[in-house]
């Protein structure tokens, strides 16, 4: 293979992209080796099996994540803000929409809310770590590496262009022969591996490790989205393990899945995507829905309104989750029964989500409400959230669907549910764990520029978007005509003033990290649940004694009693697993084998295989038993972070 | 456990003898008998989850009470959902397109369904 | 003013019974949504300009512990289960009428067209009057138009917002949408689901004309365009953009894409040309309609 | 089954980290049905699409079929007999056991190998058909599967003699158990779904 086939060419805005790639990565390597952090950066971050250390990684991941297919969209509103811009060609512009909604949803949403679970799960029903902190990091390195894989076709190989759908037969080796497609299918499936292993660790780990007298009712109700988001991840991620194995057959090995040749059926790579799709458009809002009933009802300083019903209406939203695919290709043609099952079980999803709705009104019924930025996220949360699931029945309706599909009307919808939810809910999340995760908090004046700049950004940007569509703009076209340029004007100037509010957001971070005022009592906003009762910094087996818990606002109770979870008469040895360096390495092989895949150089990819096989064969005579913390150093740890 | 003490486990003996005789039943009913080829189907799904039970619950011991309900719990959703996927796949796969091999019958498809 | 400015917008505007009762629904569900969106937005601002947590609040007012009420809970939860069946009556019943030519040209059998799609142009095939158009489509109002959808290679859809809503076409099977037009005019019609390159150009132009107007063009085809060739069909299938052009026979005499034979029929003709880039910038050939 | 308190539990369940992974294993398995179903939900909607090569009611034998069937249903008893055997603290038992299910294994292999040879050879190939494709997915994770669980179990079977039975080795070989018992489950369905209705239909 040429030099220039490899790298891609001819791209003055790729170019450029290359050369910051090359600066960075030599800028990190000059301060590791400047600053001799590259033996810190292994033994306390590459090996750790710390469920908060990790959750920081995937934090930190899916923030440049945000970054990158944050640029992506702004490129694509800049190209749509005039009829006759050039800035991109169509060929740029459908990978950019590609790269844009994949690592949104696959490679920023996921992780971002995944880091989340990591970090608060373990420390709301009082564990130690996860059930498995080997797999968990495991899980990271996967998700890592396949972000690395997919990020990299940028500039080797080129980028997939076939929409974060990839919809068949236009992704197959026909229509798009190349490594492009490749790179999507693979990096999704090293990635895939880590969510669908993550899942089964979180459910073990909620169900097996709860702190004593925590029923399943008495869970807070952040741990308990995660719960069902676990049970919604381990029954869907294997449809899209199957579809994306069958399509990367399909386009390497000649198979006839979803070709035009050999009778192959590409319907039905997008009936197993949707099927894998619509359960992943819950993964990524069902936590979000457990953060905001968290920040909702610490800052409304006020027990949740109806915990039951919020419950049973997760589950019942992630039963029907299954149950809606079609909605996504009502156009399909699969005639007016078929559309009219899928259309009244998509609309009954709106049943359990407005009953949520109304609850967390009531909770700010007779409440405190304090403005904190985390409390503003959540609360901006509510209307702009009711905006998008409106317009989500008005697309479930099949006969109108066939109007709204594939136009700007769908673009708004899915913008408001996902950034409203989901981007709000990280946000909302971030803030308010943040002190227990770095020990300060982040400033809240700055942190309120970013929210109003950040809100009103996004109104402004996806609101005209409905009217496009009606229309008739369709989605993912890389011009516009004359008459949509207005609206398009006013949403990009939207989106650039979304992206300052992301860029004082991020500068919040750094100004937090100098200027904040360091965090002592380990209970920053007066909080409800266990996570609270650790001290801050936590220390890295999060409890020194179990504690017992006796409702699902724990801290809050204990608070109301006087009592605390630490007494240095009961302490007992800690048993804690040992660091290990194997999930990286294992990871990285994979990915190198992947990597040969994309390119077709099968043998050196069953190389890799064989190599990551070997890995696990380590692994299972690994009898690593761990180690204990002894009760001296316990009582020394608890004594500083407790000021004693 | 009650079959820990004994030399021979009579549960594995006879689900082992049990799947045997299903499985020629199986076989039976697909390739000798007269049935139509409908009943033949359910016929032989239906053993195939009987024999699928055997397994579950006679040698993986699904409802022993080492980790709490969860596995059968798991293992019932699991079906749940495989049932889904295949049946949702044939219904929304099948329903209402005009294509293959018989031109027409799309189009009988769609009268049928503008009659109900 | 919303309204006003609504109503310019094409769907909301239709030109046919099809997008009609489209809109009707559309509009029907907004009474709905609307309704739902004041009575959230309005206890939103209540709750948060009333609880905020501010001096000389009374104390009183604040209650922490009230954490549910079931009656108030059985009401929101049955309003909206009343809503959503109040939604899917009307969106079922729709369902089914989509599926029938509309009742409104009932005398008349619809006109049938194939419109069959290939990267990135539209070939409207009319057999009965025997011509063949690319990229541009006239229609006689009035009367139901039955397309027939298929596609020479990736999955498209044909969507023409000012008469109704949208279906896909993919090869070797064959969809099946009805539509209509009521008042004359020059409508756009468009690939609307993503297929590659040339997607944003895969537009064209759809004149609805009365009944003597389009014999007359009919006529004027049959006897003016020249025929199709299965070579000319063939290098035209090639992907990439072509201009308006008009035949006065059709390819269904070699191929129909929507049957299991036509599948592959561009495909393997063509296989080494999908891969190869047009390097399309916007501009350039915008006007080739 | 009969209900029994905490200390007559068998020894994989008596550490906390052995009940994690024995649960954790049967969430994995319940996320297997699910994949593997959707590999059968390909071969239904594909069934048919042969494109021009041969139909599986051709090619399919019933014999070699139900060989193949006994084989991996026997195998599934020997391996519960290994458990049984390991239950009442026989490494020798259990390996015994172990080494006879791994025999039969391999054999199912070789009928899966000749089988796929055999139809290759007949012109269905994975690249001939969409019905094809689908079948040699299906059948072919299978067998992915079971020539996996073969190396796992032989990784185990070193460890069981080195260290007897042990609460870490009983839980592996445990878990083991329950994926073998599964692959046979999985088994059940392809024979029935996959070779007696496409000799039927």
């Amino acid at each position: 293979m040429q030099l220039d086939e490899f790298f891609v060419t001819g791209e003055p805005l790729i170019y450029a992209g290359m050369v910051a790639i090359v600066l960075v990565t030599s800028a990190i390597i000059f301060l590791l080796t400047y600053f001799k952090k590259w033996q810190w950066l292994w033994r306390e971050w590459l090996t750790t099996v710390d469920h908060k250390k990790i959750g920081i990684m995937y934090i930190l991941s899916a923030l440049a994540m945000l970054f990158r297919a944050g640029m992506d969209a702004l490129m694509m509103r800049t190209q749509l803000a005039f009829p006759d811009m050039n800035f991109l060609n169509a060929q740029h512009y459908n990978e950019v929409f590609t790269t844009h909604g994949t690592i949104m949803i696959i490679f920023m949403a996921m992780p971002f809310l995944i880091g989340l679970m990591n970090i608060v799960v373990p420390l709301q029903i009082g564990a130690r770590d996860f059930a498995f902190p080997f797999v968990n990091a495991l899980s990271f390195w996967s998700f890592f590496f396949g972000a690395l894989l997919f990020n990299i076709s940028f500039v080797i190989g080129g980028s997939p262009d076939a929409g974060w759908t990839s919809y068949t037969p236009l992704s197959g080796a026909a229509m798009s022969p190349g490594p492009g497609q490749n790179f999507y299918l693979l990096a999704l499936q090293l990635s895939g591996i880590g969510t669908l292993a993550t899942g089964i660790n979180l459910m073990v780990t909620i169900i097996k490790m709860r702190a004593p007298g925590m029923t399943l009712f008495k869970m807070p109700i952040f741990t308990w989205s995660t719960l069902i988001t676990s049970f919604i991840i381990v029954f869907a991620f294997p449809i899209l393990t199957i579809a994306l194995a069958l399509l990367t057959i399909d386009r390497i090995f000649g198979s006839q899945f979803f070709t035009v040749t050999g009778e192959g059926l590409p319907m039905m790579w997008a009936n197993l995507f949707w099927m894998w799709g619509h359960p992943e458009v819950y993964i990524v809002i069902l936590p979000a829905f457990g953060i905001f009933s968290e920040v909702i009802s610490t800052f409304a300083k006020k027990r949740l309104f109806g915990y039951n019903v919020m419950v049973w209406s997760i589950i019942l939203i992630a039963g029907l989750s299954f149950l809606v695919w079609v909605h996504h290709f009502f156009t399909m043609g699969a005639g007016a029964f078929v559309n009219s099952v899928f259309s009244i079980s998509t609309m009954a999803i709106a049943v359990p989500t407005g009953v949520k709705i109304f609850n967390w009104l009531a909770t700010l019924y007779k409440s405190k409400i304090q403005m904190t930025t985390a409390m503003m996220w959540a609360l901006a949360f509510i209307p702009s959230f009711v905006i998008g699931g409106v317009t989500g029945v008005m697309l479930g309706m099949a006969a109108a669907d066939y109007q709204f599909h594939n136009s700007y009307f769908l673009i708004a919808h899915f913008h408001y549910v996902l950034i409203a939810g989901t981007v709000f809910a990280c946000f909302a999340g971030l803030v308010y764990w943040y002190p227990k995760m770095f020990g300060h908090k982040l400033n809240e004046r700055i942190g309120k520029w970013s929210f109003w700049l950040f809100v009103i950004g996004f109104h402004v940007c996806f609101f005209p978007q409905y009217f496009l569509g009606l229309d008739g703009m369709p989605r993912r076209v890389f011009h516009i005509i004359p008459e949509w340029m207005p609206l398009n004007q006013i949403a990009t100037v939207g989106a650039f003033v979304m992206g300052i509010g992301f860029a004082v957001f991020v500068f919040n971070i750094y100004y937090s990290y100098r200027h904040s005022e360091r965090e002592k009592t380990g209970d920053p906003w007066d909080g409800r649940t266990l996570e609270w009762a650790t001290p801050t910094p936590v220390p890295h087996y999060n409890f020194a004694i179990v504690p017992h818990v006796e409702s699902h606002d724990a801290h809050w109770d204990m608070k109301q009693k006087d009592k605390t979870i630490y007494n240095e008469s009961k302490l007992e040895p800690i048993h804690m697993p040992n660091s290990t360096g194997q999930p990286f390495i294992m990871m990285a092989i994979l990915f190198f084998a992947s990597f040969a895949l994309v390119f077709e150089w099968i043998w050196l990819a069953v190389a890799g295989l064989i190599g990551a096989l070997v890995m696990m064969g380590i692994r299972s005579f690994d009898y690593d038993e761990g180690h204990h913390v002894e009760v001296d150093e316990i009582k020394q740890t608890e004594r500083s972070a407790r000021r004693l | 456990m009650a079959n820990r003490s004994k030399r021979i486990p009579i549960q594995h003996v006879v689900g082992y003898v049990m799947s045997i005789v299903l499985t020629v039943l199986a076989a039976w009913a697909a390739l000798n008998s007269n049935l139509p080829v409908i009943w033949i189907i359910i016929l032989i799904l239906a053993l195939a989850v009987i024999q699928a039970g055997i397994q579950l619950f006679m040698f993986m011991h699904i409802i022993e009470r080492g980790t709490g309900h969860a596995p059968w719990q798991m293992i019932f959703h699991g079906f749940i959902l495989a049932a889904i996927v295949v049946a949702g796949s044939l219904f929304t796969m099948s329903f209402g397109f005009n294509h293959d091999h018989n031109d027409d019958g799309g189009h009988e498809q769609h009268e049928q369904h503008e009659q109900e | 003013m919303l309204l006003s400015g609504c109503s310019e917008l094409t769907v909301l505007d239709p030109k046919g019974p099809v997008g009609e009762s489209q809109k009707d629904l559309i509009l029907y569900s907004l009474v709905f949504m609307m309704g739902i969106v004041v009575v959230v937005f309005s206890l939103f601002a209540f709750m948060v300009i009333k609880y905020r947590d501010k001096p000389n609040r009374k104390e009183n007012d604040y209650k922490p512990d009230l954490h549910g009420n079931r009656t108030l809970e059985i009401i929101w939860t049955i309003i909206p289960v009343m809503i959503v069946t109040a939604l899917s009556i009307p969106t079922v019943s729709t369902l089914f009428d989509l599926e029938k030519p509309p009742e409104s040209s009932n005398d008349q059998e619809p006109l049938v067209i194939y419109a069959t799609s290939a990267d990135w142009k539209w070939f409207f095939s009319y057999p009965e009057q025997g011509i063949e158009t690319v990229n541009y489509l006239h229609i006689p109002t009035n009367r139901a138009i039955e397309f027939r959808l298929s596609s020479a290679d990736s999955m498209a859809s044909l969507w023409i917002p000012a008469l109704g809503g949208q279906k896909y076409n993919m090869t070797g099977m064959e969809t099946i949408l009805y539509l209509q037009a009521d008042e004359p005019g020059i409508y756009d019609g468009r690939n609307s689901n993503f297929n590659g390159e040339g997607f944003a150009r895969q537009t064209f132009k759809v004149h609805a004309e009365n009944s003597a107007e389009f014999q007359n063009w009919v006529a004027s085809i049959q006897n003016e365009a020249p025929e199709l060739t299965q070579n000319q069909y063939d290098s035209l299938l090639k992907p990439g953009l072509e201009g308006k052009m008009a035949f006065s026979s059709t390819h269904l005499a070699w191929v129909d894409h929507g049957t299991n034979e036509g599948r592959d029929y561009s495909v393997v003709r063509h296989w080494d040309a999908f891969g190869e880039l047009l390097h399309l910038e916007n501009g350039e050939n915008h006007e080739h309609k | 089954m009969n209900a029994d308190g905490s200390n007559a539990k068998p020894l994989e369940y008596q550490t906390k980290e052995g009940q994690l992974n024995i649960l954790g294993f049967w969430i994995f398995l319940a996320a297997e049905i699910v994949l593997f179903s959707t590999l059968f939900a390909t071969y239904a909607v594909l069934f048919n699409r042969t494109a021009d090569a041969p139909p599986p009611a051709e090619l399919f034998e019933p014999g070699t079929v139900l060989v193949m069937t006994f084989i991996l249903l026997t195998s599934s008893f020997t391996c519960g007999i290994a458990i049984h055997g390991m239950r009442r603290g026989s490494v020798k038992g259990l390996m015994t056991w172990l080494i006879i299910t791994l025999i039969l294994g391999l054999s199912f292999l070789g009928f899966e190998i000749y089988e796929f040879v055999h139809y290759a050879g007949e012109g269905a190939t994975l690249q001939s058909s969409a019905f094809w494709s689908a079948f040699y997915i299906l059948a072919g994770t299978h067998g992915v599967h079971v020539t996996l669980g073969i190396g796992w179990a032989t990784l185990l079977l070193v460890q069981l003699a080195q260290r007897g039975i042990t609460s870490v080795t009983s839980r592996k070989v445990f878990i083991i158990g329950l994926y073998w018992h599964f692959l046979d489950v999985i088994w059940i369905f392809i024979f029935t779904g996959v070779y007696l209705i496409g000799m039927v239909v």
